[in-house]
């Protein structure tokens, strides 16, 4: 008893008590399972996003080559120093959860698949593409790669495979109504006095990220006006000039109103319209689509219609632009705006951009591209899908309905696990941006043509593949001859054949100007610009280059587009919702939960915009659970209640679909809840609501 | 006489005295030996010439490159110089393999904080000796020790136990910063050091 | 070995059924304690706080027990300063009580912190300016204190009184008592102010942000008032519920009425400072830019809870317990000094979770906040320690030592 | 003395005209700042956000409703800073050689009395300990620390980048540094340019020239803070709102 109350009243004048308890803190503050940074040489270098074709110049803050942060390039072109949300993150995809380690081969319809080794893919592959069902189809979601070019070579050197190059659906639209090819195209905004706004996330990545400021910059001077047309105050539509909100599913209604008032007040270019052929059909065709007959449709007043129309024309030149998730008959409605203004082919409309002068590397045949809208239905037997770039996204229903039914073979090159693996059988790992070398065409709101180039500073794991490889890889198996070599041969001797050409201007991060190719003494110091994150830039297209001829109707024959009948007042509508084309689809950075999640600042998965009215009038509350019916299916969501969206629509999120597992593919993903339009997007669906009580 | 009672009181307070100053600092420390011996008195001096900034330098962007990489040490020790059996460990095991030396950092701070040689070095002119001591002239690397509980080198408590009598480079605690600052007046706010 | 230990001269329970109360307790706190390992294992993501309700049952709790357990500061203060000689009959279940009180606010305040391997931190690196740092002092020390006066009633426990040196022990400690009873309101005084200064102080709460009458917030004041006030009507409850579930009288009426009299008279002069302090805080509230009707209109939260703060659960029972009519009613003495405990429970309550729930910024929503298991049955454990520690004491210590006398009677 | 020259006092203007609400800025601080992926069962109160863009809507009902982005994070308050003089044991402390209000995360036991403090709610808890996806640990920035579960943190203006620009002008002799060496990531990474940084001392700076522009205002002013995070808006509405702070009770329930 006693020697105890002597050790005990020691042990307070020894080091032990106060060491442990000095101690044990410090281990909390170091506690063995929380990660530290790397340590190492903090250095930085610079290169090219490729989550999208916007080709954003970036810089990277890196220990030793680990990129630890991400930041825009200042004075580069096309960013001026801003990257947009995912681009900020774009090192982390490197390690993404749900990141693909080695082949993989899916059960059809099932979600279930085998991994296989890289040799075994190889060979089931080539059996599949060597086993004579039907046509072969590469669907390139971005073209103007190198790896488009070799994916180009396999279309034309093999029979049996389509090339199919991805480019914006308005785009593809305006191709079908040229008589003549068109060559690449782009929007010149920077030239635009007036743009019209169909919904397009103008401030929200869909071109590129400094955009929202540019346009921002000319408020004070007044040059530029953007009158933008959607169903909900969106970022885009809020830093607008002006808002005008239309139902949604409405905007081919009235863009075809606005066109009307400019053929009734002839306000429309009298040369372009003497280069359409089937104008007078189209004059009387537009005549049905007055104001008057499109307001109650669309909610639009008529008044508004013809300010609109009459600024469109008068504000020369006028630009109409239209978002990548728009339906064929808004494509077709806003791509007739702009010839009837005659700004196809000029400043500050649709461009028509030179071809990139690489001839020389990649001769092509010349046989037209086919577009995936000409593919028949049901007739595709194997498809092969180029998914190795994020930002990339094809509509499920469209694949669907041009896939032959149940017994078509999917071949997808993708960095994920994730994309598709309920109709995919094959899906061949690939490289992600740092690992590999990766060329990126220019933004979708730039007048001219331009290369990028993203190098590779981080070693990629085994087994993976980079698009090129990839088509190299497929020739093999068609027997088809590819260009040969590595990536970075490939997209050197691109670079060199730019180079010869001595068009364009050259921007350098390490100067910080852009100076004309033809100062350029190298094609090895354009390389080095470029590697660094700089870019080449094409002269833009030099005098009129309007299309010779048009052909306008069978594009609107084909879109079908009719005035609805009565509107039932108390019908509710649904619409899957994407507040930014970045996160559609394809895995982004898990910290985007600061933006989602955590925050709220935009929708997550499973979460809709209900107007406070409408929630109201079905007693439902801010974060309730409601459940959505319609005649394809049913699923719950969150209930958002914001005012700024309208009436009787409930936007139903689909950011991040296909990121959080197979089992998101089943019928509650919103997109099977709606209607399909032709070309694969959705159109607004009746929907009926009801709330869910726990 | 002691009556057996207090005997018996004053045999634990005896006991746990051994215990608490003897014992207990052994044990808490893990010892662990360097991957190689190095001596700095070798490179350093008249013998070897070199400063203690050729190896661990201050970057342009005042970053401090610590310990130097292989690098370094390749520049000079491609192939042998001598024939020490550590010089040896260097070329076979690291250089000719060009693997990274896994030194144990006898200095090394906790990593909420941030430590600028630059300002302690260019701004304060402080000498190396005054936080190192005479690690820079030191012929072989003592074991590092490191605290099985905070995981801590032993370096930043100091030698002693009950850190009295301490010289300016024994121990780097929290409170030697302080106190160091404090003697020259610079301000003492947390985010002088923490990150 | 059971009856051995009893209080000679009073009988209790069978142990059987003694084991048979006690034994949901024992459950309860076995629930709790694995809570507890949860909450300190996984972290206080066990819990439904969050960034907004940072805090929630817990902190409510510990404010509220702190409160009810005032008694044993004042009930000595009372007894050993003022020499109120008849509190002597409760004066051993009041340290009790306020022992059980202290020791389980103390428990819960270890889970609720993040890291409580950091906690004395706040004693090697104390900012002096903090409410809180303030509170863990003297509560700390009070809770020494309270030891200190608990072991002298277990040391009269009637085997270990045999034992001639803890005799010796128990005759000294008690000659220590008055100090104690000094030294315990002297850090009474100061925790239960800067329990309510902890709230007080907000300057970015305005709905409980008061200005300071020297260096403390009004409500570091009345917080001290309102403890003092409901501490004998605590007394006074656990009293009446311990004679009843016992069946048996533990205390001559007159104890009872003299505590209730002592609490009426103080929740009398509380009431009116609150009420001059609302006032004061509805035309000060102003001028941080919020308006105090604004505070009250929204969602759960109308005047009526003002009105049942001040009024029904604080003017009322006042009133009640000064009246000597009603104190002869036991039946109305004991509603009373209920009343009296609620108007508290509710004061904290208003203080803690409204002052959380109502929105500061533009665009801040009003918040609700519900406690997960976690948390309840952390709550409860610490109401199941309270009960077991206080069923041993009444079983084998001599709470009560009128007990005897009104027994052999 | 160390120094010989006034102690900057760091702040920030942001333009909330030219916020599009894109939310840059709060993930280009989660990578500067090493903060986290959200927890699977994180929600938007227990998530941690250094800087969080949130909506201020003007209260009319479609298609009269509008609204603008404020981002808020920390609004580093110069005077009575609510969070200071609360935490027990000093892991809260306006440094007086930047005016940031730091908060040291290794000294913080989590009692979260500042998070119930701070009206801006711009502190946030671990409420569980951090995790990266396998891999991603390697790209934390190593100019700041890791936290764990059970503390404390927020926006200390990018601290990291200011030690960083101090060790380089230490390296070159200097002991000031300019204000384009040190700037946030928030306000490098905002597309719009909306987030202007600088020292509020230095009555030239951009940022203390914004800072009196009749457009400025600051959240909570009457509270006697000194907030050192500035707003503009040349619409009247919004200055009207944040004027009036209580309105917004018709808003109801949230949960968020």
């Amino acid at each position: 008893m006693q020697f105890v109350g002597g050790s005990a009243l020691g042990l307070l004048f020894t080091p032990i008590p106060w060491k442990v308890l000095n101690d044990s803190a410090i281990w909390t503050q170091n506690w063995p399972w929380i990660p530290a940074p790397l340590t190492g040489e903090f250095t930085s270098f610079g290169t090219t996003c490729t989550l999208c074709q916007s080709a954003c110049g970036m810089r990277a803050r890196s220990v030793g080559k680990q990129p630890v942060s991400l930041s825009g390039i200042p004075g580069h072109p096309f960013n001026n120093g801003s990257l947009c949300t995912a681009g900020i993150l774009a090192h982390h995809l490197r390690y993404h959860p749900s990141r693909l380690r080695q082949p993989i081969k899916f059960l059809p319809g099932t979600g279930y698949g085998t991994p296989l080794s890289s040799t075994t893919v190889v060979d089931e592959i080539s059996r599949c593409l060597n086993g004579n069902r039907g046509p072969v189809v590469i669907l390139d979601g971005r073209p103007g790669r190198t790896a488009s070019a070799l994916f180009g070579q396999l279309g034309e050197a093999h029979p049996a495979v389509r090339y199919i190059p991805m480019s914006a659906p308005a785009f593809d639209v305006l191709h079908t109504m040229s008589d003549a090819p068109l060559g690449p195209l782009g929007y010149d905004i920077d030239g635009a006095r007036l743009l019209v706004n169909f919904g397009a996330p103008l401030f929200d990545a869909w071109g590129t990220p400094s955009r929202a400021s540019k346009v921002m910059d000319t408020r004070a001077s007044k040059t530029q006006t953007v009158i933008h047309v959607e169903a909900l105050c969106s970022r885009s539509a809020s830093r607008s000039d002006q808002w005008i909100a239309a139902r949604p599913g409405s905007e081919a209604l009235l863009a075809l109103s606005l066109a009307c008032v400019m053929i009734e007040e002839k306000l429309y270019s009298a040369a372009a319209a003497r280069t359409i052929g089937d104008f007078g059909e189209f004059s009387d065709y537009i005549r049905t689509f007055s104001p008057e007959a499109v307001s109650g449709a669309s909610g639009v007043r008529p008044e508004t219609i013809r300010t609109t129309a009459r600024a469109f024309a008068s504000q020369s030149p006028a630009l109409a632009i239209v978002g990548n998730d728009a339906s064929y008959e808004t494509c077709a409605a806003v791509m007739a705006l702009n010839i009837l203004a005659g700004t196809v082919g000029h400043t500050g409309g649709v461009a028509r951009r030179n071809a990139i002068p690489d001839a020389a590397v990649f001769p092509s045949s010349g046989v037209r591209a086919v577009s995936l809208h000409d593919v028949p239905d049901h007739s595709i037997c194997t498809l092969i899908i180029d998914e190795s770039l994020s930002g990339c996204t094809l509509s499920d229903a469209l694949l669907e309905k041009k896939l032959v039914p149940k017994d078509a073979t999917i071949i997808s090159l993708s960095p994920f696990v994730t994309s598709r693996p309920y109709c995919t059988q094959y899906v061949v790992p690939s490289t992600v941006m740092f690992e590999t070398m990766s060329d990126v065409p220019g933004p979708i709101d730039a007048a001219v043509s331009s290369l990028a180039v993203s190098a590779a500073v981080l070693q990629a794991p085994d087994g993976m593949m980079d698009a090129v490889q990839f088509a190299q890889m497929l020739g093999r198996a068609l027997g088809s001859t590819t260009a040969s070599g590595t990536t970075e041969e490939l997209v050197k001797q691109r670079v060199a054949a730019i180079h010869a050409s001595k068009r364009g201007t050259v921007f350098a991060p390490s100067t910080g100007v852009s100076t004309a190719l033809q100062q350029c003494a190298s094609a090895d110091e354009l390389w080095s610009a470029l590697a660094e994150g700089g870019c080449w830039m094409d002269d833009a297209a030099r005098g009129d280059n309007a299309p010779a001829a048009m052909t306008l109707m069978n594009a609107f024959r084909a879109a079908q587009i009719s005035l609805p009948q009565s509107h039932n007042v108390d019908q509710l509508f649904v619409v899957p919702f994407a507040e930014t084309t970045i996160y559609n689809g394809t895995p982004v950075s898990p910290l985007l939960s600061k933006v989602s999640q955590e925050s709220g600042l935009r929708l997550s998965l499973r979460q809709a915009y209900v107007n406070p009215a409408t929630a109201m009038a079905r007693s439902v509350a801010n974060g309730e659970t409601i459940s959505l019916t319609t005649k394809n299916g049913s699923m719950t969501v969150q209930a958002k209640v914001d005012a700024s969206v309208m009436p009787d629509v409930i936007f139903v999120s689909i950011a991040g679909s296909r990121e959080s597992s197979v089992s998101a593919h089943s019928a509650h993903d919103v997109r099977l809840l709606c209607n399909v339009n032709e070309n694969g997007s959705f159109s607004s669906t009746p929907v009926s609501l009801q709330k869910v009580t726990a | 006489m002691l009556k057996p009672g207090l005997l018996r009181f004053l045999a634990g307070l005896f006991f746990s005295l051994v215990i608490g100053w003897y014992v207990f600092p052994y044990a808490l420390y893990e010892k662990f030996e360097q991957p190689i011996q190095f001596s700095h008195k070798v490179h350093t001096g008249e013998t070897g010439g070199l400063s203690c900034t050729d190896c661990h330098e201050i970057k342009s962007d005042g970053r401090f490159s610590g310990i130097p990489a292989l690098e370094k040490c390749a520049s000079c020790h491609s192939s042998a110089i001598g024939t020490s059996s550590q010089e040896k460990i260097l070329v076979d095991e690291y250089v000719s393999k060009n693997r990274e030396i896994p030194w144990l950092i006898y200095a090394k701070q906790p990593q909420n904080v941030y430590f600028s040689h630059a300002s302690h070095v260019k701004l304060a002119a402080l000498e190396c000796t005054e936080c190192h001591g005479s690690h820079g002239s030191s012929d072989s690397l003592r074991p590092f020790q490191r605290n099985r509980i905070s995981g801590y080198s032993r370096d930043i408590w100091g030698s002693t136990m009950s850190r009295i009598n301490r010289a300016s480079w024994d121990g780097a605690k929290m409170d030697d910063c302080e106190n160091c600052h404090d003697r020259r007046h610079v301000a003492n706010t947390c985010l002088k050091c923490h990150k | 070995m059971d009856k051995q230990l009893i209080s000679r001269g009073t009988s209790r329970t069978p142990l059987p059924r003694f084991m048979l109360w006690i034994l949901p307790w024992v459950a309860m706190l076995g629930i709790g304690l694995y809570a507890i390992f949860l909450c300190l294992s996984k972290g206080l993501n066990q819990t439904n706080m969050d960034n907004r309700f940072s805090f929630g049952l817990w902190i409510y709790l510990d404010l509220t027990v702190i409160a009810l357990g005032a008694g044993a500061f004042f009930t000595g203060f009372l007894l050993y300063i003022l020499k109120r000689k008849e509190l002597k009959a409760v004066i051993n279940s009041a340290v009790t009580i306020g022992f059980i009180c202290y020791s389980g606010a103390v428990a819960v305040l270890a889970v609720d912190v993040g890291q409580p391997l950091r906690a004395w931190f706040t004693f090697w690196h104390p900012n002096v300016h903090s409410m809180l740092a303030e509170v863990t002092f003297c509560i700390t020390c009070y809770l020494i204190v309270l030891i200190i006066e608990y072991i002298p009633v277990v040391l009269k426990n009637r085997r270990i009184k045999n034992v001639p040196s803890m005799l010796v022990f128990e005759f000294e400690l008690h000659k220590l008592m008055v100090v104690l009873a000094a030294v315990g309101t002297f850090l009474s005084f100061f925790h239960q102010g800067s329990l309510g200064g902890l709230y007080g102080v907000l300057v970015g709460r305005p709905f409980a942000f008061r200005p300071a009458l020297g260096i403390w917030p009004t409500t570091f004041f009345l917080f001290i008032i309102s403890a003092a006030a409901v501490g004998p009507s605590f007394i006074l409850l656990t009293t009446w519920l311990t004679s009843k579930i016992s069946r048996k009288q533990l205390v001559k009426p007159e104890v009872l009425q003299d505590l209730g009299k002592i609490s009426g008279s103080i929740l009398i002069f509380y009431i009116i400072l609150k009420t001059v302090d609302t006032i004061f805080w509805i035309n000060s509230v102003h001028a941080l830019g919020f308006s105090p009707a604004g505070f009250f209109r929204i969602q759960e939260f109308g005047t009526w809870i003002l009105f049942l703060e001040i009024v029904v659960l604080g003017l009322v029972p006042a009133i009640l317990l000064l009246s000597n009519r009603v104190r002869q009613n036991t039946t109305l003495l004991v509603l009373s000094a209920t009343l009296a405990c609620a108007g508290i429970v509710l004061n904290r309550y208003v203080m803690t979770i409204q002052t959380l729930a109502l929105p500061t910024l533009p665009f801040d929503q009003f918040l609700s906040y519900s406690p997960s298991w976690q948390e309840v049955a952390t709550f409860l454990a610490v109401i199941a320690y309270g009960m077991l520690v206080y069923s041993f004491s009444f079983r084998y210590l001599t709470l009560f030592p009128q007990e005897r006398e009104i027994q052999s009677v | 003395m160390e120094t010989n020259h006034t102690s900057p006092r760091y702040g920030m203007v942001i333009d909330v005209d030219r916020c599009t609400g894109c939310g840059n800025c709060m993930v280009a601080c989660a990578v500067e700042n090493n903060v986290p992926p959200a927890d699977p069962k994180a929600t938007e109160r227990t998530g941690t956000t250094w800087m969080r863009v949130s909506k201020l809507e003007n209260g009319l009902p479609f298609p009269e409703n509008r609204s603008v982005y404020l981002p808020v994070s920390c609004q580093q308050c110069d005077h009575h800073t609510p969070c200071v003089s609360v935490c027990p044991q000093n892991a809260v402390e306006y440094d007086t050689e930047s005016g940031i209000v730091a908060q040291i995360p290794v000294r913080c036991f989590g009692c979260r009395y500042c998070v119930t403090a701070c009206p801006y709610h711009a502190r946030y808890y671990n409420w569980w300990d951090p995790v990266w996806p396998e891999g991603m640990e390697k790209t934390l920035n190593p100019d700041v620390s890791t936290r764990m579960r059970g503390v404390v943190e927020k926006c200390n203006f990018c601290h990291g980048r200011l030690q960083a620009a101090r060790a380089k002008a230490a390296a070159e002799g200097r002991r000031t540094i300019a204000d384009a060496e040190y700037v946030p990531a928030c306000g490098e990474s905002c597309p719009t340019h909306a987030i202007h940084f600088g020292n509020l001392s230095d009555p030239n700076s951009d940022v203390s020239m914004l800072s009196k522009d009749k457009r400025a205002f600051r959240l909570l002013e009457e509270l006697g803070t000194e907030p050192k995070v500035y707003f503009l808006s040349e619409q009247d509405w919004v200055h009207a709102i944040v004027k009036n702070k209580i309105s917004t009770e018709l808003k109801g329930h949230g949960n968020g």
